[in-house]
């Protein structure tokens, strides 16, 4: 099935990418795709202990099972204010 | 009321602050966050802050129902800059209005502290020798 | 810096938000306190307040002098009305800039806090069918 | 010795006056002269317990011994903000 990997500020920088899409078989954790990312790219896997995850807009944990057409966002500790 | 707003323009608290209540409240706590000219022994030249819109707005407005379910607040805004922020803008302005001071205070305190652990939002600070996302200093 | 005025015209936040802090404060916490519209199931029309104004500048120094002793305040302004005021105009106006929060907040509350036990100022309240000094409801 | 009186607010209303000057024996005290107001005013005895007091713009208690010159200020519970 197709999902999508969105990124955000260091992260984006670390990861090269904005956006992607990924085809990945059903039932698929969050946690395998960041598994994965982490084989591909030292420092990404450097950072994974503080990233956050988000599917569809809400913050979710790596045991997350994504849909067909999720959106999964990761990002570093946020720090607006 | 609510008003929840992200906006890449300066933010001026007076906009918000000529009808700071309703006729049951008896104050309204403000809080405008900025940047500190310091940071880590660092001058710091500007900000700038990267957002996730969408996603931001709801986790914002999260923020500002449950403070008006937890207090009983007249009024309620909240609006944060992104894009570039100058050294003496304010990067976050907050206001609240309640009958009593004690709940204004505490909602006041409660929404700050909320965006910062929540709201996907990250700040960038410039210096004269580069930039540091402030998320990777932790 | 700290600034103290008593003053019978209306208070417009603005005039004191424009440079609200120093280059290394990190946020402003403003409190305003207003008439509120009914007082002990009464409708009220507005507020009038006496001041005893030599010892209520004495009695607000001091208080101001305390905040900056306790907090690293960059800036602590304090403005409170005498004479007739309207429901939707401010009463008093606190504000206070430091370079976190926990500081401000704390400092601006305790400000409130104090002026309210201290300085000598006294509100009478007007109905349709007479007035109050809420010193007499204790 | 010579010394002056002034009330403010409910109190003034109370009693009658602003300011008003007294001639009192040297070494009084404040609670002499409390004592003295509430005699001839029965609504001002009645707040008695609740006024505070201030001598020469400094808050004091009952026990204060006043000087010649002292202004001696009255007045009910504060009610700013």
């Amino acid at each position: 099935m197709k999902i999508k990997i969105r990124t955000f500020a260091s992260l984006r920088e670390v990861c090269g990418f904005t956006e992607k899409e990924l085809i990945v078989s059903e039932g698929i954790a969050v946690s395998e795709i960041i598994k994965e990312l982490c084989r591909n790219c030292p420092e990404f896997a450097k950072r994974k202990d503080t990233l956050l995850f988000a599917v569809n807009e809400e913050y979710c944990g790596l045991d997350r099972v994504l849909n067909e057409n999720d959106v999964l966002v990761i990002f570093p500790p946020v720090s607006g204010g | 009321m609510a008003t929840i707003k992200f906006q890449k323009e300066i933010i001026n608290p007076a906009d918000f602050m000529q009808q700071p209540g309703t006729e049951s409240d008896g104050c309204v706590v403000t809080f405008i966050g900025m940047p500190r000219k310091n940071s880590m022994e660092k001058e710091v030249l500007h900000l700038e802050y990267e957002l996730y819109e969408s996603m931001a707005y709801k986790e914002m407005k999260k923020i500002a129902d449950t403070a008006m379910e937890k207090w009983p607040l007249g009024t309620c805004t909240i609006i944060h800059r992104y894009g570039r922020v100058e050294l003496n803008e304010a990067s976050v302005f907050i206001a609240v209005s309640s009958p009593h001071r004690q709940e204004a205070y505490e909602a006041s305190r409660y929404i700050i502290d909320t965006i910062k652990k929540t709201v996907p939002i990250w700040k960038k600070e410039a210096y004269t020798d580069g930039t540091c996302w402030v998320s990777d200093r932790v």
